[in-house]
């Protein structure tokens, strides 16, 4: 791995989804004699990771646990509603206009589904040109090169470039997706569910795609998936998420030899494994909470088969419990 | 059966029934069927005994009105001077009204009550007109109506006259309803019940009338004339009205929207030379306008007042087209190659209108004036414009409501005169001292021959002298009825259940 | 769009040809939608070319004669001249009529649907882009002139500016706009959550460029079609004014203005002057419609095969 | 339930001499797009016994939900099944008419569909929409079809069934929203579920509920199920025999671990190796070149033929297909043997 | 809920407070009302008197606030010409428009619901051919002129119906209606249908539109492979969630049928409130036009409103709080 500052350091980054309250809203509970009920959804509650440069960060969890928020958050989409980004050790705050359009270039997202994040109406040169050329990175005259070139360290064949995305199957699209955020030369991608929507083999070609680019680009990625599979595959290190916390970080091989949070546990027993022969499947108990009403203390402990007094009362923290791990559980204190 | 009841179709709306709130017609025809007036008129806009049975000048300022006896409201309660004097005072008071009849009783200095039946009259200044004024004011019950607001009127309690028909209801913008007064003092109608209906569209009229939902209907458009009269089972009735329809020609000297033949701005104003304006004048085809356009419902006009009527001057001939002379008297005026104007009308203000501003257009244009638009405006965004003088030729009508034509005389052409309330209604600015003098005269003039012999020499002036406008026709008031019905046609165009009679 | 799965394995056959390309086969499908396009294309040309083609100009005071007037269909006038489809009560060919007011009700149409449209997208999309009090406002504004009567705008306008074409135009643009921006923002609220503007908002494309160059080509189908549709209701709606006196110039008369001259003359039996506007206007807007539909359908994702 | 009826799943089925539940042969069944004709299934044979797990698996495209929507004739126009048989206990089903469909679905063959989100109606209460279901093959009254809409979803593991009842779809999550749509399939006891994707949508761990109970269904009340996914994964852990379907033909089936563990079709082996789990960590995955056939221009014989690696001058003809081991036939002129694919491992 | 309707309530009063403004400075330009309503002869003085006697000789600003004030006590003024309080007039014309629009919309909703539901379910077929055709044909007639035709057809032509009134007028539960007499409905019928046409093929666009986009949906297939019948499919799954855009739409052009009848309402010398509009905007009748124009607003703001709930009720997943405009 690489020296330096991470790449990406995320310190204390909180994003409250709130309803805005207006005059109305305050007459009314005033009449009704209710209080405001604050309706935020807390969906990233006070994460700080950080990613080191070349490295490749799994992320995952269950739906609405706020993987797609916090990757949003790095790659520059939303702006969190506390704590700070740091993009190679720097404050947003504290860089030009010049600087932080380099820094929002630097890191580029891959979305979920291949058909609605390419616009419908672009060819596919506009969609992968469009960037760089009001970026000025490339003149005009060089553009068309510059976007075959793009198109074919993709995998795709650059005479199709006069086409429109749905002219393209689905492996393709997210081929153009990937292109059009190479074309930004970054170095950083988030990777939101990138393969979810694609078939087995389709899943496996975009796959090899990442692989082979971070080799070949030096690129760091956040990689998010519920597909613990895959996540296995091209992750450095892995980091678990339930409703907006990070319960358990930590380098890939030793999550999956021994994961410690209950949570990670009980994910890891329910992935289904080729080869593992006929099985009996067994109903996780409890249902996810809402985050609107988030479980008090620790969030998952109406589902925790070792639940105790405490885990209801006090969020546990993410504590180191092994080299370059950590975990939040209060089980851990015991040991 | 059907015939004891009579549906009018009506053209004209109401505003309320209170008959002093408004004397605009529409108001005026539907309260003559409730109401009587000291004095009524006959079709011929002629001064007939009403609850005035007779009435003198004792002298310049004073006179002596003898009322009706034997005469009781609808509510059973005889009819006294002491209602004539509550009507009168009240008249003019009535709170909000958009056209009182205050103008009517200005002159009225006081009441004497000589007996129930007999009352005299004084006048602030000698006035010729006054006891025709006086006949305007429509006399209500002062026990039913005393104290009450115009929209207390919709009452049958409160609307009690003495007239031929009693106010049964009135749904606005739908019909009002009225049943016959059997007591009335005069001719009884056919009629048991008059239902009004008010129909504004004229083809929609017509179409009542054809499909048989209603038995006369008024205001009938030129444009279905011919139809109808050779219609088996409709008759048509009709009779010059006193409504004159004009060309108006602008004389302010501000005013410069001409333009050259070859459309330059012209700096001036031509219309201010009398020749220009004869020359208009010659190249108006009225005879065209009244047989083409109004299927001859209209009378080609040369001044004011039709004949018949006090005022009218035999000696003013009838304007024909001669386009020679026009164009001779334009190259005598310096536009040798005529001008350029805008030609500005009203829509649906009075029949047709708009389709005589577009002929008006095409008649000047043949004649050789450069007619650059033609522009015609709803009433409501016209009017305005008109009365500001913004128009340089413009379509407008006079509508005389006293058989006479020194009012009309005076409004039109009086040189404009704010404070002395004079020529209100001279939009063009037309201004001749000689004119003034001769009119002026004749408004403090008692002697009838002596009067209309003023009127005459006015008429003359600024008709055949001055072309002040240009008078084109004397609309025809047309009502339709389906056979059976005899209708009476007015000459001031109201349309009353008591002009009605089954045919014999 | 074409036929395809919804996670996405493409027929690979449409490759070869352009979106418009299919599109416009698929339009040309309908026989209906076929004439009703070639109706248009003639009407446009006869509009066109009026001043041509018309045996009169119906414009020229100095060519129409009174004494002309109300004349049957075929009749010969006074100079010999032949009214094909009659004359009215100025004695105007009433065919010369039909092609001049062909002209300008399209004109007021077309115009006024184009500047409606302008207006209401741009707004629509500030809307449904910014959100908040903008949001909020834009759309009060909108409530406001959807309650306003059309009548006293054009009359105001009259009264104000005078009497002419632009002032219709204008008035028509000013009762319309409102729907095109509400219906405009609702598509641009589902567009603006697709991924592909998140994307170009990670690519630092910038808001209006993102708002014009990526969500509004978005919205156009829709907004193409309540457009055509749009040209159809403003020239029945010109006609109206028209019939109300609030409409052009009535010596400039578009069709509107002829149907509501000659609606005094159907009683009588002078049946030409209205009906053969009327039936004019009719195909017209029929036949703008039909189009408007079919490109609807053509347009329409969700009910292609 | 209405009294007196028995439960499809307990009866003895076997009205048929070969004990089959289901038996399709040559379904054929096309779209007449604009761009020509999608021959989107094209001669599938596949059997289906009571109580029997089947895997359909096959990548996007290659024809499973078509098939499955062919089965209860849910083929909406532009398509429709153009030959082939669909015999449902020994009864033919291609060609029947509405009533008879309209009978059988829901009651006798039920289907799940993919997108939970979307199978059930927003506008309309749970309990509309199971009652609803309860009182189209049954004289039940509304309070016992209510209680037979309690007692599935009770069934199913939907905690606190009543207040969910007069829930609308929108207040559950998606793992509770396919479960109400299972708990409709189960009302009537059918002998055949169809699950098109049942799970593709979840969570694992949700994903995990939904199979267990699925599994557990079939094998208490003998119900065959018709599993149509494409996570060889899922495949592995619970079904008996598994479908491999590539360009709208089968073209390998047989027991799933054997499939699995040695599949004799390339295309199937190229399946079964792009799993990562089947990869080494970080390496590039094993993947299956080129892209999927054109339903609109399948090439000639051989679909799969273009991006085999074993492809011969014979594959440009159609291969028939054959039988490879006990219960195991698949449609190709090469086909591997368990060897060769033991040597890649 | 409540928040949702104080902010609904406090936006209407803003939108009331431009219309009433507009309205004002907007007569104030077309012209001075006093020289519509004198007749002909009037003399300066009376036109003078006119003025005075109707308040419009005061600044117009003065005019304005002096509104406002009336307003907050409920008095929306007093009509120039009919010298009653306009809100009056406005209320005596009301039922009469609203049986013309609730007639016209029975009949587009009777008829239009089940034509469009066909159309769309057979699309192409010679059925479905001929219902859009008919149904542009709706949209391509201008209103007074289809209006007018009706009139010639029914009324001059067959004579079978009146050309125009309002028949006779009897009361059903102390609400006086033409509903309640045969007189009454035979002058119903040709002005509602000349409204209701327009309506009517809006409607069957609709209903058509909806029923393709959503008969195709996974939850209409799964309610199939239940083995409900075609017409519980049809009629529950497939109506109720196409009557969301509908009952919007429906509600909308319901209170233009009520605001803006006037056309047909002119042709047809209905005595209802849009008639009452146009004679009032060209009487420049200001305290009525501004009236009128502030219960238009108020009453789209309630329809609005309605259909709000209505939606919600129709469409779950719509929250009432949710979205705030
Ligand atoms: N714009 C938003 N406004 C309000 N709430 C939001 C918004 N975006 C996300 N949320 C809420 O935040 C929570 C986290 O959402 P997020 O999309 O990050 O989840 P996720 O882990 O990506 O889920 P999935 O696997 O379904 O994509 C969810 O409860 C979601 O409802
Ligand atoms: N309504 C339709 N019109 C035209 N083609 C269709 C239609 N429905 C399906 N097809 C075609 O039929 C083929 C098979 O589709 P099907 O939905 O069965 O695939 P699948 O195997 O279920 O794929 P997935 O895993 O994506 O669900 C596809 O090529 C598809 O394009
Ligand atoms: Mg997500
Ligand atoms: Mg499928």
């Amino acid at each position: 791995m690489h020296d330096g500052p991470p790449i990406v350091e995320l310190r204390d980054v909180s994003k409250r989804f709130a309803q805005h309250h207006d005059f109305a809203d305050r007459v009314a509970a005033l009449m009704t004699r209710k209080a405001l009920v604050d309706a935020a959804v807390l969906a990233v509650n006070d994460v700080s990771v950080s990613i080191a440069r070349g490295e490749v960060l799994g992320l995952v969890g269950e739906s609405g646990c706020g993987k797609s928020t916090l990757g949003r958050i790095v790659a520059g989409i939303i702006e969190p509603s506390e704590g700070e980004v740091l993009i190679d050790g720097t404050r947003q705050s504290a860089m030009s206009s010049e600087q932080a359009t380099r820094a929002a270039l630097d890191v580029q997202m891959i979305f979920q589904d291949p058909m609605s994040s390419l616009n419908p109406r672009k060819r596919v040169i506009d969609i992968i040109g469009e960037a760089p050329r009001v970026h000025g990175l490339v003149s005009r005259a060089e553009l068309d090169d510059y976007v075959c070139m793009q198109m074919e360290r993709v995998g795709l064949d650059p005479t199709y470039r006069q086409r429109l995305p749905h002219q393209f199957s689905g492996g393709q699209r997210q081929r153009i997706g990937i292109a059009r955020a190479l074309a930004v030369r970054p170095r950083f991608l988030v990777c939101d569910e990138a393969i979810a929507a694609l078939d087995v083999s389709i899943q496996a070609q975009v796959l090899n795609l990442f692989i082979e680019l971070r080799a070949s680009l030096d690129l760091t990625y956040l990689f998010i998936s519920h597909d613990l599979s895959v996540v296995e595959h091209v992750s450095d290190r892995v980091a678990i998420m339930y409703l907006g916390r990070i319960v358990e970080i930590g380098p890939t091989d030793a999550f999956y030899a021994a994961p410690n949070h209950p949570y990670a546990q009980m994910l890891l027993a329910e992935v289904p494994r080729l080869g593992g022969g006929a099985r009996d499947y067994t109903p996780v108990p409890g249902e996810i909470p809402s985050p609107m009403d988030p479980p008090s203390g620790c969030h998952f402990h109406p589902r925790c088969p070792h639940v105790s007094a405490r885990c209801r009362s006090e969020a546990p923290v993410l504590k180191p419990i092994a080299e370059g791990r950590m975990a939040a559980c209060h089980l851990n204190d015991q040991r | 059966g059907h015939a004891q009841q009579l549906v009018i179709g009506r053209g004209s709306e109401p505003q309320s029934i209170d008959p002093h709130f408004t004397r605009a017609g529409p108001n005026q025809m539907t309260a003559m069927h409730v109401f009587d007036r000291l004095i009524l008129t006959d079709e011929n806009v002629r001064p007939i005994p009403g609850l005035a049975v007779s009435w003198e000048a004792e002298d310049e300022l004073t006179w002596l009105i003898r009322l009706r006896a034997g005469v009781r409201f609808h509510d059973g309660r005889p009819f006294t001077a002491d209602d004539v004097v509550y009507s009168l005072e009240r008249a003019p008071r009535v709170p909000r009204s958009p056209a009182s009849f205050a103008q009517s009783l200005s002159t009225l200095a006081d009441i004497e009550v000589i007996d129930d039946l007999t009352l005299r009259l004084r006048t602030t200044q000698p006035s010729p007109q006054f006891i025709e004024n006086i006949g305007t004011i429509y006399i209500l019950s002062r026990a039913a109506s005393e104290g009450a607001q115009s929209s207390d009127f919709n009452d049958p309690s409160v609307a009690v006259g003495t007239g031929p028909f009693r106010f049964v209801s009135w749904q606005p913008g739908d019909r009002l309803t009225l049943v016959r007064n059997d007591d009335y003092w005069g001719e009884i109608s056919d009629f048991e019940t008059v239902v009004m209906r008010f129909i504004t569209t004229d083809a929609a009229r017509v179409a009542s009338l054809r499909s048989g939902s209603v038995d006369i209907i008024d205001l009938v458009s030129p444009a279905d004339l011919p139809r109808l009269r050779s219609m088996s089972d409709i008759n048509v009735f009709q009779v010059g009205s006193l409504r004159l329809v004009y060309l108006a020609l602008n004389q302010r000297e501000e005013m410069i929207r001409f333009t050259t033949a070859d459309g330059r701005p012209l700096g001036e104003n031509p219309l201010r030379d009398a020749r220009v304006r004869r020359a208009l004048s010659l190249l108006i085809d009225r005879r065209g306008l009244t047989d083409y356009i109004l299927q001859g419902a209209g009378e080609p006009a040369t001044q004011i007042v039709p004949a018949g009527v006090f005022g009218h001057a035999q000696s003013i001939p009838e304007t024909r087209v001669d386009r020679d002379r026009a164009h001779a008297l334009l190259a005598e005026a310096g536009y040798p190659d005529g001008f350029g104007v805008t030609v500005h009308g009203s829509g649906n203000r009075f029949v047709l209108d708009s389709e005589i501003t577009q002929a008006i257009g095409q008649l000047l244009a043949r004649g050789g004036i450069r007619v650059n638009r033609v522009e015609v405006r709803p009433y409501a965004a016209y009017t305005p414009k008109a009365a500001a003088g913004e128009y340089p030729i413009f379509l407008f009508s006079y509508g005389n409501t006293s058989g006479e034509s020194s009012r009309g005389l005076s409004g039109l052409f009086h040189s404009y005169d704010a404070q002395r309330d004079l020529g209100t209604l001279n939009r063009s600015r037309y201004s001749n001292p000689a004119f003034d003098e001769v009119i002026d005269a004749a408004l403090q003039t008692f002697d009838d021959t002596e009067r209309e012999r003023l009127l005459w020499r006015a008429a003359e002036i600024a008709f055949h002298e001055d072309t002040a406008l240009i008078p084109l026709y004397f609309e025809s008031a047309v009502w339709a009825a389906r056979t059976g019905l005899e209708v009476l046609p007015r000459r001031d165009i109201r349309t009353l259940a008591m002009s009605v009679r089954i045919a014999r | 769009m074409a036929a395809q799965g919804d996670h996405g394995s493409p027929v690979l056959a449409d490759q070869e040809q352009p979106q418009w390309r299919q599109q416009w086969q698929q339009f040309a499908e309908s026989r209906r939608a076929w004439l009703a396009l070639w109706v248009i294309v003639i009407l446009l040309l006869a509009a066109l070319f009026a001043p041509v083609i018309a045996p009169q100009n119906p414009y020229d005071l100095t060519q129409i004669d009174l004494f002309d007037g109300r004349l049957p269909p075929g009749s010969v006038g006074e100079s010999g001249f032949i009214y094909v489809l009659g004359s009215d009560v100025q004695g105007r060919d009433m065919l010369s009529a039909m092609l001049y007011g062909l002209r300008n009700s399209l004109f007021v149409g077309v115009l006024s649907a184009v500047f409606a449209v302008g207006i209401g997208v741009c707004l629509g999309l500030i809307a449904a882009y910014a959100g908040g009090w903008i949001d909020a406002l834009i759309m009060r504004i909108v409530d406001f002139m959807l309650g306003f009567p059309t009548i006293l705008v054009a009359l105001v306008l009259l009264a104000v500016l005078g009497q002419g074409v632009g002032k219709v135009i204008l008035a028509l643009v000013i009762v319309q706009w409102a729907y095109f921006a509400r219906a405009v923002r609702g598509i641009a609220l589902v567009e603006r959550r697709k991924e592909y503007v998140e994307a170009a908002m990670c690519l630092n494309l910038g808001s209006a460029r993102i708002l014009f160059h990526h969500i509004l080509p978005n919205c156009m189908p829709p907004v193409i079609v309540i457009g055509t549709m749009q040209i159809a209701s403003a020239i029945s709606l010109e006609a109206t004014l028209s019939f109300l006196g609030l409409g052009l110039p009535i010596t400039e008369p578009s069709l509107g203005l002829l149907i509501a001259n000659g609606f005094n003359y159907l009683m009588a039996g002078l049946y030409w002057i209205s009906v053969f506007p009327g039936l004019l206007l009719l195909v017209a807007i029929f036949s703008l419609n039909v189009v408007g539909d079919r490109l609807r359908d053509v347009l329409n994702p969700r009910l292609q095969r | 339930m209405s009294p007196g009826q028995m439960p499809n799943g307990t009866t003895p089925v076997d009205a048929t001499a070969n004990g089959l539940l289901l038996q399709i042969s040559n379904l054929t069944t096309v779209f007449d797009t604009r761009a020509g004709r999608v021959v989107a299934v094209a001669g599938v044979d596949l059997t289906l016994r009571p109580g029997e797990i089947l895997g359909l698996v096959g990548e996007s495209g290659s024809g499973k939900s078509v098939t499955g929507f062919s089965i209860l004739g849910l083929i909406d126009p532009p398509g429709r099944v153009s030959g082939g048989s669909i015999l449902f206990r020994g009864r033919e089903l291609v060609g029947a008419g509405d009533v008879t469909l309209r009978q059988l679905r829901g009651r006798d063959i039920a289907m799940i569909f993919q997108d939970p989100m979307m199978t059930l109606n927003p506008v309309l209460r749970i309990d509309t929409q199971i009652i609803e279901a309860v009182r189209a093959h049954t004289r039940a009254s509304k309070s016992e079809a209510r209680e037979r809409a309690l007692e599935v979803l009770t069934e199913v593991g939907i905690p606190a069934p009543e207040e969910r009842l007069k829930c609308y779809p929108h207040q559950l999550s998606g793992g509770m929203r396919q479960r109400v749509a299972i708990a409709i399939a189960l009302l009537h006891r059918p002998s055949l579920i169809i699950a098109d994707e049942p799970t593709t949508a979840l969570d694992v761990t949700i994903q995990a509920q939904i199979v267990h109970l699925m599994q557990r269904l079939c094998r208490e009340s003998g119900t065959a199920l018709l599993w149509i996914t494409h996570d060889l994964a899922v495949i592995d852990g619970m079904a008996d025999r598994v479908c491999v379907m590539y360009a709208g033909r089968i073209v390998e089936q047989g027991p799933v671990r054997d499939v699995l563990a040695s599949p004799a079709h390339p295309y199937s082996r190229g399946l079964v190796d792009s799993v990562p789990a089947n990869n080494r960590r970080g390496e590039p995955l094993r993947q299956i070149r080129g892209m999927a056939a054109s339903p609109l221009r399948l090439p000639a014989g051989c679909a799969f033929q273009p991006r085999c690696d074993h492809a011969t001058e014979r594959c440009r003809q159609q291969p028939e297909a054959v039988e490879v081991g006990p219960d195991r036939l698949v449609r190709c002129f090469h086909p591997l043997t368990g060897r060769e694919v033991a040597d890649r491992a | 809920m409540i928040a949702y309707l104080i902010r609904r309530v406090l936006q209407s009063v803003g939108v009331l407070l431009a219309v009433s403004l507009v309205v004002f400075l907007g007569i104030y330009a077309i012209g001075n009302p006093a020289a519509i309503l004198l007749p002909d002869d009037a003399t300066g003085a009376e036109l003078d008197a006119a003025i005075a006697s109707l308040g419009l000789d005061r600044p117009l600003p003065l005019q304005y606030f002096t509104f406002l004030g009336n307003a907050i006590r409920g008095d929306l003024g007093t009509s120039f010409v009919f010298n009653t309080p306009s809100i009056e007039l406005i209320f005596a014309r009301l039922p009469a428009t609203l049986e013309l629009a609730i007639t016209a919309m029975l009949f587009a909703v009777l008829l239009g619901i089940p034509l469009g539901l066909w159309a769309g379910l057979k699309p192409g077929s010679a059925f479905d051919e001929t219902v859009v055709t008919g149904s542009i044909l709706g949209f391509s007639m201008p209103n007074f002129w289809q209006g007018m035709m009706l009139i010639m057809i029914f009324a001059v032509g067959l004579g079978i119906l009146p050309a125009n009134g309002r028949g006779e007028t009897g009361t059903i539960l102390g609400i006086e209606t033409s509903f309640a007499t045969a007189d009454g409905i035979r002058h119903l019928i040709l002005p509602a249908l000349n409204l209701a046409l327009f309506k009517l093929a809006l409607m069957i666009r609709l209903t058509r539109t909806g029923v393709r986009e959503v008969i195709g949906l996974d939850y209409v297939k799964f309610a199939r492979a239940k083995g409900l019948s075609e017409q519980r499919v049809l009629m529950v799954h497939v109506l109720k969630n196409i009557l969301v855009p509908i009952v919007t739409i429906m509600g909308m052009e319901f209170g233009s049928l009520i605001a803006f009848a006037t056309i047909t309402e002119t042709i047809f010398a209905w005595p209802g409130m849009g008639k009452l509009l146009i004679d009032s905007i060209n009487n420049l009748d200001r305290p009525v036009v501004v009236a009128y124009v502030m219960v238009v607003t108020l009453m789209f703001v309630v329809i609005n409103l309605l259909v709000d709930v209505a939606y919600s009720a129709l469409d779950p997943r719509v929250r009432l709080g949710g979205n705030a405009p």
